[in-house]
Order: C-alpha cells, then structure tokens, then sequence
C-alpha cells in the first residue's frame, strides 16, 4: 500500500485530501503513478497534469522528479506550487 | 546555532522574537528580521479587498522544508541563531504571516541569509494561500517573481 | 509615509519599534528590520574583550544627516514607513546600538532599503565609536568593507 | 566669526571640542581654513592633515570638498571617518 496526499487547489478538484491505495500494477515512478491515476476520469486527469496548472510531487516529503522511484509504503502528496510566506 | 523553526495556528509576537533571538549572546552584531504580512488594500487582488486569508499546509513536510531551508543558510554563512515561524489557518489583514529572523556575528551574512531565507520559503515551503474577497474565495496564484528571486541563489 | 528618526541615550525596544512600524497599515505586506548591537567577543578586538563601547556624535548634524539617508531610500523604493533609532553615550556588550526598520507593499523594496539605510548609516552619519578593553580605550577604526558596502549604492 | 567643530580623535588631538574664531585674512574656503589651523602647532598640523589619519570636513553639518566656500556665520566641522551603527 501507498499513502497519497493532494492539497490545496488539486485537493478540491479530485474531491478527497488522503487516500491509500495499492501500488498498481506495472508502476515504479512517480510518473507512471500519475498516469494511473490520471485515468481515472477528467477532474483527475486535468488536475493531475492535463490542465494549464503546474503539478508538483512529493515522495516521502521531498519534491522529486517524475522519474523518482515510488514503492510500496511510501507516502506521495499531489499539490500546486506553493504560495507561502 | 540555535534555530527555532515553527508552524502554528495563533499569531506570534514578532517583536518579542527578534528581542529574543540574541538574548544573552554578545558574539551576535547584527539581528536581521523579516515579517510577511497579510495586505488589505492590494492593487492586484482580482476580487478587490481581501477580507480574509487561509493558509493550508503540509503538515510533518512543512517542518521537514523550513529545517531544510535554514540548514542550508547554515552552510552558507556565519550564523548564531535562526528563527522562522510561519502561521496556518485563518488570518486577516495586517496580521504577521511569516518571521524569519536571523543572527549573526556581522550584518551581511545575516541580511542574506534572511532574505534567503524568505526566498526560499516562498518557492519550497508547502503553504498554499487562499484569499476571501468580495467576489468569493480564491486560490492565491504562484508569483513569477518569487521563483525569479529563489533562482538569485542557485 | 511615516518616518521616525531619533538619536537617544536611553536603551530603545527594537521588537516594539518592528511590532509597531505597520500596526494599522493594511497595506504593509513586509517589514524588514537591521539591529546593530555591541559585540564583546570580537575576535579582531586588538585589546581583547570589549567591556563598554561609547558612542561620540554630532548633535544637530546627525538627526540631519539619518535624515537624509531616508529621504534618498524614499527616493529609490516604495516604501510605507521607516524607523531608524541610534543610540548614543556609553553602551554594554549586548545592547542594542541601532535600529533600521522599512515597511513596504512588497519584500524585494523592503529588503533593499533596509540595507541601504544601514550602509549609508555606517559611512556618512556622524557618530564615533570608541571600545574599552582590558588595555585601555581605544577609538573604534573605519571599516574599508563599510565603505565598499556603502559604494554598492552609488 | 566662524564656528568651529572638532569631533572624536581629533577633538582629542587637538584638546578642544569648539571655538569660535574671525575668519583669518585671506582664507575662503575648506582648504585654507585647514591650512591656517595647521600651522597652530605640530598637535593641529598631524591632527588635521599632516598625519596618516583622513579627515573629513562638514560645512554647515554637510560634508565638503576641500575647495567648499567657508564665509563668515559659518559652522566648520573636523573629523575622522565615522563608525556608527
């Protein structure tokens, strides 16, 4: 199982903060875990990188590329880029 | 160092922060501190005067990106003591967003490092802002200008 | 805009002067701040530990010359309001010796004119210091970096 | 009349803080004022130009050139470079 986190704008539009779900299938990146997901409609498909908005991802609380490793256990969060400070 | 790094929901007490920051610490010349505001009367706000601000966040990745942050500055400059404390929640306007104050031994290394400090928070740190207008609530925009300044120190 | 400058002898509150600089200011999004305080373990002092630092000005001139120093800053950036305190007379190590604080909109003009106020302070505002140590006082010498700090600005 | 200023070291150097004195016969600006006070005295001469220290000179509380008119009513201040803040 992998814990997936979505905030902010991305949170509101696939309508759900936190979810676990079993690492499918065939995927070993952050990549291919975002196409998964990406498949699962188009509010999810357009919040998840096929709309206007920049995506960024998070394995384990690091920003990583879309070639990072995703693997069972780990926890990986969907989010906007940040607007702090 | 002493570094304080902190996310809270109440207000914090900006100037008692930098007060505190060097107590007792006479190797410390200059104290440099910036306090991030939440502005009203924003020229650029779409949806007019902004009545109210929320700040989301990533909680355990936030603590984890702000350290992060600051050990970077570490290993940048000189420096005596850190202090960055950032609110989330429910803010309105003129009240303090985000500290970040730091001390060091002369005022250079203690001027950048704020300022880098404040730069990189702005591109890392995983707050998300949300703003209440007239017209409603909005997600608050990434600003080109912020990735600009974080890039200064690449 | 709000400006204050005061040279004083008593000890002044830096973190009521930040706290203070914007209360009430909806449209302040970012107050940077510069404390100066007396450092004892220097480890340039040529005479050891600094017990006192005393603090020697040019009445009349001074408030004349900090003065000018904001309204040149006020020139340069936008800014809300600005704060500038210098303490004058005897000083311990630790104490706080000058306050620069600069409200504005937006941090980058915040950041920039604090600096510039305090390495504009550091090279054209009439004050001399002078350390006491175990050997004795000494007159305080000017720093060829100031100079080259104050230059960045020409 | 003229006021003049000593500050710091050089108020030291000197052993006076402030006089008051008639323009001397032929001094007109910053540099001649500067020369007639050095001839006070090795003390004045070291102080005020003939040493290693630099000095800066204020007219009216704004720092001149050398070639600054000094006229009568005037307020002339010496001193080393400043070390505040």
């Amino acid at each position: 199982m992998i814990r997936v986190l979505y905030f902010a704008r991305l949170r509101e539009a696939v309508g759900t903060g936190e979810e676990s779900l079993a690492l499918p299938p065939g995927v070993e990146d952050v990549a291919g875990l975002t196409a998964y997901l990406r498949t699962r409609g188009p509010r999810w498909d357009e919040a998840l990188g096929g709309g206007p908005a920049p995506v960024l991802v998070a394995v384990n609380q690091t920003v990583v590329a879309p070639r990072a490793r995703v693997a069972d256990g780990d926890e990986v969060a969907f989010f906007p880029p940040v607007t702090g400070g | 160092m002493r570094v304080q790094v902190r996310v809270q929901e109440q207000p914090f007490d900006a100037g008692a922060e930098v007060e505190a920051i060097a107590r007792g610490d006479a190797g410390t010349g200059a104290v440099v501190s910036f306090v991030g505001r939440v502005r009203a009367d924003t020229a650029d706000a779409p949806g007019g005067p902004v009545s109210r601000l929320t700040l989301e966040h990533y909680p355990g990745m936030t603590e984890k990106a702000l350290s992060a942050i600051v050990a970077e500055a570490q290993t940048r400059w000189e420096l005596r003591a850190v202090t960055v404390i950032h609110r989330v929640g429910a803010l309105a306007p003129g009240e303090a967003i985000v500290l970040a104050a730091v001390a060091g031994a002369h005022r250079a290394a203690a001027f950048a490092a704020c300022e880098f400090i404040v730069d990189r928070l702005k591109t890392r740190a995983p707050f998300w802002k949300r703003e209440r207008t007239a017209q409603g609530e909005r997600w608050v925009e990434a600003r080109a200008e912020d990735a600009q300044a974080a890039g200064r120190w690449d």
